[in-house]
């Protein structure tokens, strides 16, 4: 039925793919790498984590080399419309890239974890493996091709999250990561298939572009829309797609849960604005075709839901991971808002606020680890008195949280402050929607400060030892993230310069 | 009679709608990890009857590549569901995932 | 000079991290030296500062210069927004009358601070460093001009001060310290929405570009006519207005946003109960005066009278409150809340001898009041308690101190002679002036009345007469008749001792000599004001549309 | 400068520098200092005396006026004003002169009186400190050219009585009666504020001169109304500083502070300071505040007449009768009768104050006793004490040859002019009371001389009552060890108490005001000191032919009444006023009025204004009848119940006992106050504190301030987020939190179930949007 292809045709698909290697050095670099790191956790004998540590931090620094090669390089579709290099991808690679280096890091911090940990060899080279997925994911522009990358990402986090196998909670976490991840990839997929039979094609541009020539039935669309949403939405963890994550951040490794609720996060919003932006048309003002006006209030319900869901559910609880859960949902809403305004300043904005939210969660999330290999727990209430005890921790954690609440001068400060102006550069439309977004931010300061609040101005039960800090290496980690948080809170001048050279992604429809 | 002798797109979308309903039926209501794995996989399959389906009557290949895929993914991610249920079964001796509560709220 | 003086605590707070905790005295000793400092700046820039030049908004073709003095202007932040120019941000500083007349008190009241932390002992080093971050952002909120930055100062007075209330505070200072914290974080974050509506809708005449530089905000021939706070858009600047103001009158505290304030008082130490007393409260005022104001005049002008009404309020309830009151620090605390109050009046009477009065009233307030919680301070060290009715006759037994009290006392009831009593006449005779706020003046007489009545009340009820039967000290009487009196664990100077009289006496004689001859202030103040009236008043407004 | 106003301003100024270096030094001094305050006055009044000297004997001028001022605050360039200056100033004058004689004097007297009584005093310096910062003060009411000068000092001397009442602030009686001074102060201030504001709202100026002319010149903007209230409220200064009803309660109880200060400032000066001020504002009186005034005054001169027949304490009689005669001054100017209030106000200074000394010497010789009834035959052991004493009291009771016969008559006649100008009616009772209230004076006076003076000592008699009207044992030290070695019997003061007595005794004869006993007006006061024409004018000349029959009706009046004799001083003395005024260009239109000078005397342009004058020179013989009579009467009287004792007062009382008991419990003013007022505003405050503590502050549990923060510490405050309107929400958004993590059930179908309802949800939210 199909006939073979003649020479010249194998000839120029060799060229194409010449090419595409060509500009796919990065990933094919870490993949390298995480060969190399089973290898070496094969070959090697006895106690290796620090070396397998080490290992995979320079692994992944040296990709930054490649990376940078990258922005010479004019954007372009490789592999045939499957994959894309333009600076949106470019700006992910960095981004995840960093993510997986901090992972390893707070990972190396974690005692309890390397202890109970015996096999610790896989557990590098799946990060490395997640960090590949995820660069995928944000420069897949074919259907196909994203959902093998989320796929990617999916199991190995369902892993890295079971990663613990003694412990009831990590297990627990794993299973409901999946089922609730394979649950969501099912309707994605469907809906890709619904697309797919709408306009015959894989390739998002295409599909743009069909669907723009031919319009569609809304109501199909809306359908497609929404199974295609659960499966990104279940990646962002936004509200009403966030039910896996307080339990899977809880129990899961506290690394993990740190590069879960950063990593594949932001892996999911990348995906998200390439799809929405790229595949359904609409011109770009809202509430002026009815396309963009369909998507846009499904965001923005998912939005709110997120902003208020979150925050609120924060109040109660007591654990300090998953408290950070739920902010992590409630974050989900505000980058929501940069994207559903669907212009260049929104995009920034949400690029901005990512890498705010990089430094200040993981750092958070890397306290909370230290604070752990001390009192054993992430239980707000043993964390009375610790201010005293752990001085830089204290301090840093204090600072990290200063920043989720988005006060300034620091970099959370200053994500907010763009989201906002995204939202009212539009005039009064999204006024509301702001308005939401700074009551809500009024509510997070409280559960925020509950932990300063321990730390600080209560005493602890137990009789007070010396101050003991973490290893010279975290202090210093932590130290440097405070004070990057701070430092871009200042002078962010550079970050979001960065933010807008790299919110152009190839064949966008908007802006 | 008509619409028995020759098969349409429709017959085809049907078929997979029925499945993607009794994939999601299986993963809501049985208890079994197991089984609810199952109602993935119909889920799964629902779309590749699609993929196909559209494929075939609008003659590209991708809709084929796709369920390819989709079917290896199946394996591979039955493969780590597995190894999970096992070690979950491991530690609480059972395979019920509405037992399977200790962290909520 | 501006930068180095504010920015001179935090060095401090620098070199206080490398000083080892166990040095206290060293600490001590550099923050007080870095409050010196400051204060010799302020008083150099006060020497400096040219009186003629009005400020408010910008001279002739639209530059600062020539009518802000001692200007700082850096590019700070320049991001390209693609379709929305680019977004400028600042580092502006510069002073006019109204700052000048905030930067002298906050000098002043930060030295006087320092000397009143010297007796705490707990976790020293950390005290002082927060300590230092709020000098410096109290500092910067006075003489930022640029909005941006004014925002980033204003939140960062936040955190040292919940701090400062939750660690070194009273029994029940968790509570008091998350209530002010939560209560004005709620009052700023909406000032930020209305800070990035305002970039978008004004562009500076010089560049061309949106800018956050609240000079140009201040014209209103900045504004773009269609933009979301254009003049077009009567409601959404409405809205702006009252968030604004909203978010202003929480810190001033006015009424019903004031609950917080007794609380935060009670529980907080002696010092920080002054720099938030002295300092902090005029924040909002200012705030008003500097923002809130000048770039809505046509709504200021619509909601005098409400302005006004709140204004009464704030007086009279307030004086009824500290009547009431058991807790002599709670009753000054609601003194302060009155006392605002007359600020706000002053301000509603839109004329130079209202504002005048109003802001001349905020620096007095600031003296006088961080008076009355010294005061307050030295007897609760001595007593461990501030019940009115736990002292009585004590005036017998503490002459000074009850001299000082008396001073301060009277000083805070407005009595001529004293600065309080200038600064609240010119208000009334403002809001008397002014047609809209003729009544609430009428009204607003009587807090005059009720504040003499709790201050004298209280007065009599701890000083007069003689020591009650449960006094919070003991009486003995020694061989030739004499009585003396001496307070469980206290081992001090029981009248007041040297650090108490260098804290008081300098504000007793300003407050005095201010009070007699108050020109030194008002002289820097007055072309400021006139200008400010002229800004806002209606006659500007329908010239402009 | 002019050289007067040079040393008026060191006589301003001495005053407060006794204050300063005794108030810091006094315990360094040898004596407390008391001889820096002594010499420090007795200078100051020197050079006041040299100022009276040269302004009222030397220039002999009634129009004499010199000022001076300077920029006290400068408001620059005011929008819609144009430059804005506050200027303070001093101002010159025959009445200033009269008064910085006089109140220096006194203060002097004082001074000195206190060396003696004040000694052995633990707060000796301190007494005369504050004795110096109150003469500072006053002397500054009687200077300031402009309200807000005044206010200021108005204010000052408020404090420095406040001080002084509550000398002995280890007595609560005491450390009461000084708050109570002060607000009621306070409150009368009030009203005088509102007016100054009043005033200035309409000329943004605080100056005299410039107030005037402005009203003269027609621009005030806000109508008569405004400007009868703005007279009513300034007058309400006077109400509260000189004890007028209804504020007059303070004055008895400021007996509470030591007897020269009750000398000084509760009889002589600052209370007369109220007069002083309306006097000052006299012309931009309407006739309406007038008639306000003079009711005010004749109800407070009748009422504490009433009061005081009945009082036990020598210094309770004494207040009263002080507010009594305050009443009548007031009602002098409430009538027009300018000139003769003035002229009480100095004459009942000096006699009044030479009753205070007197009580004082008493209550000294008899060691802090001040009940009447405990005296009796005193005027053995103290006779100059009696003669002064004696001689004080005609004078306030008002028999001829003394100079408050002299004064009180004017008021009295010019109170019949009023009423006949005003067409009689009700203004008849403004004579009646004046009059009815001079045979009480008369009568309590004379109570007074004989059961201090007369008959045997009733010392013995005193019942054995522990806590007894006098000074603590804290207050007396001094005292006891100042009488140790002495006999306990009574025993004439020592010289420096003597010396004021007799001095002030002197100033209340006649002859020193007046060569004719019964015409004051021949007397260099009454022509120094003349009734300013109104700036306001009133209906009479707004309505020109109202005016004609007026005109018509005095001269009738003139042609019978005015002796020859007085035309012609009284025309060149008003040919000089007017001259003046036409020079100090307050008023061209008086001149103009001068200009065709009739024949009779003082001139004024206001038909009203004029009217009264004739009526109350008509009135003057007639007046002294009456209240000659009336003196004699009530004299007499007192003579009967307490000498002859043909009445027994005990019984009278008896029979007559619920006005007994009105007067003696002094009308029940007090307990009506705090029944209101007082007890009123706890309540408010009570109600509103507990309103700012549980509903504002948003805790609804009806628990006081200090319970709650208790409450807050045991009970954690996690409960209680923010409080208030916002605790409302913190509830919402907690409760809401609580009810949405029930979702998280743990259990991961429960988690599909509702991420397909989500989806289905929203599909047919979407769906029934399409279809709409």
């Amino acid at each position: 039925m199909f006939e073979l292809p003649s020479g010249a045709e194998i000839q120029s698909i060799i060229a194409t793919l010449k090419t595409g290697v060509g500009l796919f050095i990065p990933e094919i670099y870490l993949s390298v790498l995480f060969m190399l790191l089973i290898v070496v956790d094969l070959v090697v004998k006895g106690r290796k984590n620090n070396l397998l540590a080490s290992l995979t931090v320079l692994g992944l620094a040296g990709s930054f080399f490649f990376i940078s090669r990258q922005h010479a390089v004019k954007a372009a579709e490789i592999f045939f419309g499957m994959y894309v290099l333009d600076e949106f991808a470019v700006f992910f690679k960095y981004f995840f890239v960093l993510s997986g280096m901090l992972t390893v890091l707070v990972s190396v911090a974690d005692d309890e974890f390397n202890r109970k940990v015996r096999s610790i060899g896989e557990y590098y080279a799946l990060i490395v493996a997640m960090v590949v997925g995820m660069i995928m994911m944000a420069s897949s522009v074919d259907l196909l091709m994203m959902f093998l990358s989320m796929e990617l990402v999916g199991l190995t986090a369902y892993v890295l999250t079971g990663y613990r196998k003694d412990d009831a909670r990590s297990s627990e976490g794993a299973l409901k990561y999946l089922v609730y991840g394979a649950v969501s990839s099912g309707l994605m997929v469907y809906g890709f298939s619904l697309v797919y039979g709408m306009t015959g094609e894989t390739n998002i541009m295409k599909i743009g572009a069909e669907l723009a020539l031919h319009g569609y039935d809304p109501l199909l669309m809306m359908l497609a829309s929404l199974l295609i949403i659960a499966g990104f939405g279940y990646k962002i963890g936004a509200v009403p797609f966030h039910f896996w994550s307080p339990d899977v951040y809880e129990g899961a490794p506290t690394p993990i849960t740190a590069y879960l609720s950063v990593g594949s996060k932001a892996a999911g919003f990348a995906i998200l604005m390439r799809f929405f932006y790229v595949a359904i048309p609409h011109g770009g003002e809202p509430f002026q075709d009815i396309v963009g006006m369909d998507w846009v209030m499904l965001l923005i319900a998912l939005s709110i839901g997120s902003m208020i869901y979150g925050n609120v559910v924060a109040l109660w609880q007591k654990n300090v991971k998953r408290m950070l859960a739920y902010s992590s949902i409630a974050h989900a809403g505000y980058l929501l808002l940069g994207i559903l305004v669907m212009d260049e300043l929104g995009t920034q904005a949400t690029l901005f606020y990512l890498l705010g939210y990089l430094l200040m969660n993981i750092g958070a999330f890397y306290v909370v680890i230290l604070i752990a290999n001390r009192t054993g727990s992430e239980n707000l209430d043993d964390y009375r008195g610790l201010g005293r005890k752990m001085p830089l921790a204290g301090a840093a954690l204090t600072v990290f949280l200063i920043s989720l609440v988005g006060l300034p001068p620091t970099i959370g400060f200053v994500g907010k402050l763009m989201i906002f102006s995204a939202l009212l550069a539009k005039g009064s439309v999204y006024i509301w929607l702001a308005l939401i977004g700074v009551l809500t931010s009024v509510i997070s300061l409280y559960y925020y400060m509950l932990i300063p609040l321990n730390m600080y101005l209560r005493e602890s039960q137990q009789p007070d030892e010396a101050p003991a800090q973490g290893g010279m290496l975290h202090q210093a980690a932590i130290a440097v993230l405070m004070l990057l948080t701070i430092y871009f809170g200042l002078f962010f001048q550079p970050l979001t310069d960065f933010a807008k050279v790299s919110s152009s992604m190839l064949g966008l429809s908007i802006y | 009679m008509e619409l028995l002798t020759n098969i349409g797109l429709n017959h085809y979308l049907t078929i997979s709608a029925l499945l993607f309903g009794f994939g999601l039926f299986a993963v809501m209501t049985r208890r079994n990890a197991i089984v609810i794995l199952m109602g993935v996989e119909l889920i799964l399959n629902a779309a590749n009857i699609n993929f196909l389906a559209f494929s075939k009557y609008s003659g590209g290949m991708e809709g084929v590549m796709f369920s390819l895929f989709i079917i290896v993914l199946a394996a591979a991610e039955a493969a780590i569901a597995l190894a999970i249920v096992i070690n979950i079964y491991k530690i609480f001796r059972s395979v019920d995932v509405s037992s399977i509560d200790t962290m909520k709220e | 000079m501006l930068s180095l003086i504010v920015f001179l605590p935090i060095l401090a707070g620098l070199v206080i991290l490398a000083v080892p905790s166990s040095q206290k005295q060293i600490i001590r000793i550099v923050s007080l030296l870095a409050a010196i400092a400051q204060g010799v700046l302020a008083v150099l820039i006060w020497r400096g500062y040219d009186a003629s030049m009005p400020g408010i908004i910008a001279a002739e073709g639209g530059a600062p210069e020539g009518s802000f003095q001692f200007i700082e202007r850096l590019p700070w932040i320049n991001l390209d927004l693609g379709g929305f120019g680019s977004l400028n941000i600042e580092y502006f500083l510069g002073v006019d009358g109204l700052s000048i007349t905030m930067v002298i008190l906050t000098a002043l009241i930060s030295i006087i601070g320092v000397l009143s932390s010297w007796p705490i002992q707990k976790q020293v080093k950390g005290y002082f460093i927060l300590y230092n971050l709020l000098a410096t952002a109290m500092m910067g909120c006075f003489v930022a001009l640029d909005f941006f930055l004014f925002y980033v100062f204003w939140e960062l007075m936040l955190l040292p001060m919940y701090f400062l209330i939750g660690i070194w505070g009273g029994p029940n200072r968790e509570y008091a310290a998350i209530k002010f914290f939560l209560y004005t974080l709620f009052g700023s974050v909406f000032m930020l929405l209305v800070m990035i509506g305002l970039y978008f809708s004004v562009i500076d005449p010089l560049t061309g570009n949106h800018t956050f530089s609240l000079v140009a905000m201040a014209s209103q021939e900045n504004y773009i006519k269609d933009a979301i706070l254009g003049p077009e858009s009567m409601m959404w600047r409405y809205a702006a207005f009252i968030v604004l103001f909203v978010g202003f009158a929480i810190k001033v505290p006015m009424f019903p946003f004031h609950t917080w304030l007794p609380d935060a008082h009670v529980e907080a130490p002696t010092p920080i109960s002054v720099i938030l007393a002295g300092v902090l409260l005029k924040l909002g005022t200012y705030g008003m005066m500097r923002i809130n104001f000048p770039l809505f005049p046509e709504v200021f002008q619509a909601s005098l009278y409400a302005i006004g009404v709140l204004g009464a309020i704030n007086i009279i309830y307030g004086a009824f409150c500290a009547l009431a009151q058991q807790d002599l620090k709670k009753m000054v605390a609601y003194s302060s809340i009155s006392h605002m109050g007359y600020v706000l009046l002053g301000l509603a009477a839109a004329n130079s001898e209202g504002m005048v009065g109003a802001l001349y009233q905020m620096f007095n307030h600031g003296t006088i009041t961080s008076m009355l919680f010294l005061l307050v301070g030295v007897i609760y060290d001595r007593a461990h308690t501030r019940q009115i009715d736990k002292f009585g006759g004590l005036a017998s037994y503490m002459p000074v101190y009850a001299a000082v009290v008396t001073i301060a006392w009277f000083a805070s009831l407005g009595l001529p002679g004293l600065s309080g009593f200038i600064s609240e006449a010119f208000v009334f005779v403002g809001a008397f002036s002014s047609e809209t706020t003729r009544n609430i003046a009428i009204v607003s007489v009587l807090g005059i009345v009720f504040g003499a009545a709790y201050l004298l009340w209280s007065l009599q009820r701890m000083f007069l007469g003689k020591r009650k039967a449960d006094a919070a000290y003991d009486l003995e009487v020694d061989a030739d008749g004499h009585e003396h009196i001496h307070f469980h664990d206290w081992k001090g100077k029981l009248d007041l001792d040297a650090r108490e009289l260098v804290m008081l006496v300098p504000l007793a004689v300003i407050v005095i000599f201010l009070g007699i001859y108050p020109m030194p202030v008002l002289g820097m103040l007055t072309s400021s004001i006139n200008k400010l009236v002229e800004v806002l008043s209606p006659v500007v407004m329908t010239a402009l549309n | 400068m002019h050289s007067l106003i040079q040393l008026s301003i060191a006589v301003l100024l001495l005053p407060l520098l006794s204050f300063v270096i005794l108030i810091f030094f006094n315990k360094r001094l040898p004596r407390r200092g008391d001889f820096v305050g002594v010499g420090i006055l007795g200078t100051t009044f020197a050079l006041s005396f040299y100022i009276f000297w040269s302004v009222v004997v030397q220039a002999y001028d009634p129009a004499f006026r010199v000022a001076w001022d300077f920029t006290w605050i400068d408001f620059g360039n005011v929008p819609g004003v144009g430059p804005l200056e506050i200027r303070m100033g001093i101002v010159i004058d025959n009445l200033t002169a009269i008064m910085l004689a006089m109140v220096t004097l006194i203060s002097f007297l004082v001074h000195l009186y206190s060396t003696g009584y004040m000694s052995g005093d633990p707060r000796y310096g301190r007494f005369f400190a504050f004795l110096g910062i109150f003469t500072f003060s006053m002397l500054g009411i009687v200077l300031a050219d402009n309200l807000f000068a005044i206010y200021i000092f108005w204010e000052l001397v408020g404090l420095s009585s406040y001080l002084l009442i509550g000398f002995y602030f280890e007595k609560d009686s005491a450390a009461d009666a000084q708050k109570k001074a002060f607000l009621a102060n306070r409150v009368g201030d009030i009203g005088m504020w509102l007016g100054i504001l009043i005033l200035y709202s309409q000329f943004h100026t605080f100056s005299y001169q410039e107030i005037f002319a402005n009203l003269a010149a027609g621009k005030f903007g806000l109508g008569e109304a405004w400007l009868t209230a703005a007279g009513i409220l300034l007058f309400m200064g006077c109400v509260g500083k000189s004890a007028q009803f209804p504020l007059h309660v303070w004055l008895p109880d400021a007996m509470e502070g030591p007897t020269p200060v009750s000398a000084l400032i509760h009889a002589a000066t600052m209370v007369a300071a109220g007069v002083y001020f309306v006097a000052r504002i006299f012309v931009l009186l309407t006739a309406d505040a007038l008639h306000v005034i003079a009711f005010i005054g004749a109800v407070t001169a009748f009422m504490a007449a009433t009061i005081a027949i009945t009082q036990h304490d020598i210094k309770r009689v004494l207040a009263y009768s002080t507010v009594s005669q305050l009443g009548y001054m007031v009602l002098g100017l409430g009538v027009g009768a300018y000139s003769a209030a003035l002229f009480h106000l100095v004459t009942h200074a000096f006699f009044k104050a030479c009753l205070f000394l007197g009580s004082g010497a008493i209550i000294h010789a008899m060691h802090h006793e001040q009940d009447m009834r405990w005296m009796g035959g005193l005027r053995k052991p103290m006779p100059w004490t009696f003669a002064t004493f004696t001689l004080a009291t005609l004078a306030l009771a008002g028999l001829p040859l003394t100079s408050g016969f002299m004064s009180k008559d004017a008021i009295l006649a010019g109170a019949i002019g009023f009423a006949a100008a005003e067409g009689g009616g009700i203004y008849w009772i403004i004579p009646f009371l004046g009059f009815f209230s001079a045979m009480l004076t008369a009568f309590y006076m004379g109570r007074q001389i004989w059961l201090v003076f007369f008959g045997e000592s009733r010392t013995h008699l005193k019942p054995a009552d522990p806590h007894h009207h006098g000074h603590d044992a804290h207050g007396s030290h001094g005292h006891d060890d100042h009488h140790a070695g002495e006999s306990h019997g009574v025993h004439e003061v020592a010289w420096n108490m003597r010396a004021p007595l007799v001095i002030l005794a002197a100033l209340s004869v006649f002859a020193v005001y007046s060569p004719d006993p019964l015409d004051g007006a021949k007397g260099w006061f009454l022509k120094m000191v003349q009734t300013p024409a109104t700036v306001v004018g009133s209906p009479g000349n707004t309505a020109g032919h109202e005016s004609s029959p007026l005109a018509l009706h005095e001269g009738r009046l003139l042609a019978e009444a005015v002796p020859p004799a007085q035309h012609k001083a009284e025309s060149d003395a008003h040919s000089e006023g007017v001259a003046s005024e036409a020079a100090s260009g307050v008023h061209a239109e008086a001149a103009g009025a001068a200009a065709h000078g009739e024949a009779h005397g003082h001139e004024f342009s206001d038909p009203r204004q004029a009217a009264i004058a004739h009526e109350a020179h008509a009135a003057h013989w007639p007046a002294i009848m009456i209240s000659s009579v009336m003196v004699v009467l009530g004299i007499s009287l007192a003579f009967v119940v307490y000498v002859f004792r043909i009445i027994d007062p005990e019984k009278t009382a008896r029979s007559i006992r619920p006005l007994y008991l009105y007067s003696f419990n002094k009308w029940y003013w007090d307990e009506i106050y705090d029944a209101t007022f007082i007890k009123g505003s706890v309540l408010i405050s009570k109600i509103l504190s507990w309103f700012d503590a549980n509903i504002v502050d948003g805790i609804v549990n009806g628990v006081g301030a200090m319970t709650r923060r208790v409450g807050f510490a045991t009970g954690g405050f996690d409960k209680y987020v923010v409080d208030g309107a916002v605790n409302f929400t913190a509830f919402l958004v907690n409760t809401s939190g609580g009810v949405l993590r029930k979702l998280q059930t743990g259990k991961v179908q429960t988690y599909v179930v509702l991420l397909l309802l989500a989806v289905i949800g929203y599909f047919i939210y979407y769906f029934t949007q399409l279809i709409y």
